[in-house]
């Protein structure tokens, strides 16, 4: 761990708030996904139709 | 689409990869400058980010006009897709910037030119994600958005003119050019060069899994709606 | 003077409901639209119209020679009927209203605010204002909502005069107007087959 | 063209037409601001261009919706839509219509509220022709921002929201020709800045506006 001095706060801050909104966009984005690809499959396999 | 899912993956490990390499690199093993002491460290978030925000407009206009000019509909949905991942990139940039104004300049938020006209990008980001949210028609969003991007895009430009008129402000000049790389000392230059890669692979692979996402909604959309004809 | 409609497919809610559907409409003749609700009647109108694009197929007509009436007449609540006819008569570069005041038994209600008509009245001013438009060729869409018995016979002469005149008409509905002369085309048979998705699909799933 | 313009005129001058709302705003934002930042005239003095701005902006913000929404709902913007004259000239006539009811009082009103502010002498002339030049491309821009959205059940606050950013430039140039004015110096530039934008949104804006009604009708 590097010495950040009296600026540790702003430093951590900053990691710390762009991880957080890294993570929430990439967390909703495969949520999102994963979600649809689900329901998709499920329309798809109801009416019988394949990609095409 | 089979391109893409082939190409996810390697995109998604490349930019796990160079955001891990970058940000480990600028956060443990970069010399505090020596004005600015550590919050130097914030550059390879900030610049990154400020930069993807502005890129993200950019590709959400000329995916807008391929839709207006070609009818590809990949492109709008791109565009839509790019929407949110723009957003977030120019909050993240605000975020940084506030934290690392605050020690620097004695404040977490000054009327700068840069800084407005970031506010202003966010509000623009916020206009179209919400037409785009609001019309329920696909075809229809898509065109009523190419139309505010455009629109929008001018509008951003002339902003950022006005805002300079009406402030002259704090901010540093760009911190990275191609004819003055002197900008910023090779020690910090590297590694941010290699955050920046990460960003913009971490964009592009969002943009990717957004828009296979919308494609399928789209699609799913219209099975129901074949549903209910039927 | 002649509206001709070739191989017209035609799509609501990104759906295509209709295709294949071909007509031609000479001058002084009518050609009644017959169909089951939803078959995609209103859609055919205001795609031949121009207000929404085609699928697929063309519109051939003389250009500013269509009209369209439909649901809602486009009154203005707070104008009084010369003034809501006089306007679009104004907006088409005719002159006078009081024909058409007349045709649609409308010269006692003239000066009265459109707010204050019945639902009838309102009707007979929407009609009335095809007149003022001076267009050959009407495109209806469901004309006689809201008409009683005598309204709907009123509204027939004076359709009847317009094609006497030279005009044309499209019309869906199911009320009898009394038009011997007019044709009629069931949009049963054009219901689209395949149902296709449309683009999106066959650019990514390719 | 001069017929729409007379109608438009007509029914917003008519019985619920809502002439005067915006008036009644400007003049609102105008007595609430000295009692909410205190009475001390040079305060007022310092920050009257930018409050006369921005209480415009927002007074002529509150009738954008009702520009296409009327005219929409009732089926006129489909025959509008088939009619003789271009739908670029009805947007832009409709942008003209929604000015003289809004943006010219506001205009010719603005000096009263300067009283009521304390804005210093000089700034009077730079405030009325500010208000003169900027204002239309409030109405326009707005036509724009109205068009994107009157196909939505409520679409009053997505549109302010479209709208405002849309709006920083008029608004920046607006303010500061006011405030330069008043400092005496380096007036005439913002306010040809301001022309421009008016000017450039007068000649592109019907085209983008009657691009999205033609999207919303199908």
């Amino acid at each position: 761990m590097p010495d950040l001095g009296k600026y540790a706060v702003a430093v951590l801050g900053s990691y710390g708030a762009t991880v957080f909104l890294l993570a929430v966009l990439v967390g909703v984005s495969l949520w999102r996904s994963a979600r649809m690809r689900r329901a998709l499959r499920e329309v798809e396999a109801r009416q019988g139709t394949t990609h095409g | 689409m089979q391109t893409s899912a082939r190409l996810l993956p390697w995109l998604a490990g490349l930019s796990v990869l160079c955001l891990t390499a970058g940000g480990i690199w600028g956060f443990f093993f970069t010399p505090d400058d020596f004005r600015q002491g550590s919050t130097v460290k914030i550059i390879y978030l900030h610049v990154p980010a400020a930069m993807m925000a502005i890129n993200g407009w950019i590709m959400m206009l000329v995916t807008s006009l391929i839709w207006l000019i070609r009818r590809h509909h990949v492109s709008a949905l791109a565009a839509k897709a790019a929407g949110p991942v723009g957003l977030t990139m120019t909050v993240i940039a605000l975020v940084t910037g506030a934290l690392w104004g605050q020690p620097m300049w004695g404040t977490w938020w000054a009327w700068d030119p840069r800084l407005t006209s970031f506010l202003i990008l966010t509000l623009f980001y916020l206009g179209y994600i919400a037409l785009w949210s609001a019309v329920e028609d696909p075809d229809t969003a898509a065109d009523l958005t190419s139309v505010l991007c455009i629109v929008g895009s001018v509008f951003a430009v002339l902003s950022r003119y006005a805002v300079n008129f009406w402030n002259q402000g704090l901010h540093q000049g760009a911190s990275l050019s191609l004819d003055k790389e002197e900008n910023v000392a090779d020690v910090f230059y590297l590694p941010l060069l290699v955050c920046i890669a990460g960003f913009v692979l971490l964009f592009v692979t969002l943009v990717l899994l957004r828009t296979r996402t919308e494609i399928r909604a789209r699609r799913l959309q219209s099975l129901l709606a074949r549903e209910r004809m039927a | 003077m002649e509206l001709t409609v070739t191989d017209l497919a035609c799509a609501r809610g990104g759906v295509t409901v209709l295709a294949g559907v071909s007509l031609t409409l000479p001058a002084g003749r009518a050609l009644v639209l017959r169909g089951p609700n939803g078959i995609g009647k209103t859609t055919l109108l205001r795609t031949v119209a121009g207000l929404q694009p085609a699928v697929s197929g063309r519109v051939l007509a003389a250009p500013e020679s269509l009209t369209y009436a439909a649901h809602a007449d486009g009154l203005k609540a707070a104008l009084t009927t010369r003034e809501n006819l006089a306007f679009w008569a104004a907006i088409h570069g005719q002159g006078g209203v009081e024909d058409a005041l007349t045709a649609l038994n409308l010269t006692g209600l003239q000066d009265r605010p459109a707010q204050h008509l019945s639902a009838g009245q309102k009707r007979r001013l929407g009609l009335a204002r095809l007149l003022v438009t001076g267009r050959p060729v009407w495109l209806l869409d469901e004309p006689t909502v809201s008409l009683d018995a005598a309204s709907v016979a009123l509204f027939g002469q004076v359709l009847r005069g317009h094609l006497a005149k030279g005009g044309a008409a499209l019309i869906a509905t199911h009320v009898d107007l009394g038009l011997d002369e007019a044709g009629v085309l069931d949009l049963t048979g054009f219901r689209a087959q395949s149902r296709s998705l449309g683009g999106v699909f066959d650019e990514v799933f390719a | 063209m001069t017929a729409l313009l007379l109608r438009d005129l007509r029914l917003a001058t008519r019985a619920g037409g809502g002439f005067g709302l915006g008036l009644a705003f400007f003049l609102l934002v105008a007595v609430l601001v000295p009692l909410g930042v205190g009475p001390e005239p040079a305060l007022l003095a310092r920050i009257a261009p930018g409050i006369l701005w921005v209480g415009a902006l927002l007074a002529c913000l509150l009738s954008l919706d009702r520009i296409f929404a009327l005219d929409f709902e009732d089926g006129s913007m489909d025959l509008l839509a088939i009619a003789p004259i271009p739908l670029e000239g009805v947007v832009a006539v409709k942008a003209l219509a929604h000015w003289l009811v809004t943006g010219l009082p506001l205009t010719l009103l603005s000096p009263v509220l300067g009283v009521l502010l304390n804005l210093p002498g000089p700034g009077y002339v730079w405030l009325v022709l500010s208000l003169a030049l900027g204002t239309p491309a409030l109405s326009l821009i707005g036509a724009f921002g109205a068009a994107l959205t009157v196909g939505l059940k409520r679409g009053g606050l997505l549109l302010s929201l479209l709208v405002l950013p849309l709006y920083v430039p008029t608004l920046i140039y607006g303010a500061e020709a006011v405030r330069r004015g008043v400092d005496g110096q380096g007036a005439p530039t913002a306010l040809l800045l301001l022309a421009g934008i008016t000017a450039g949104a007068a000649a592109l804006l019907p085209f983008a506006a009657a691009a999205a009604i033609r999207v919303n009708l199908r």
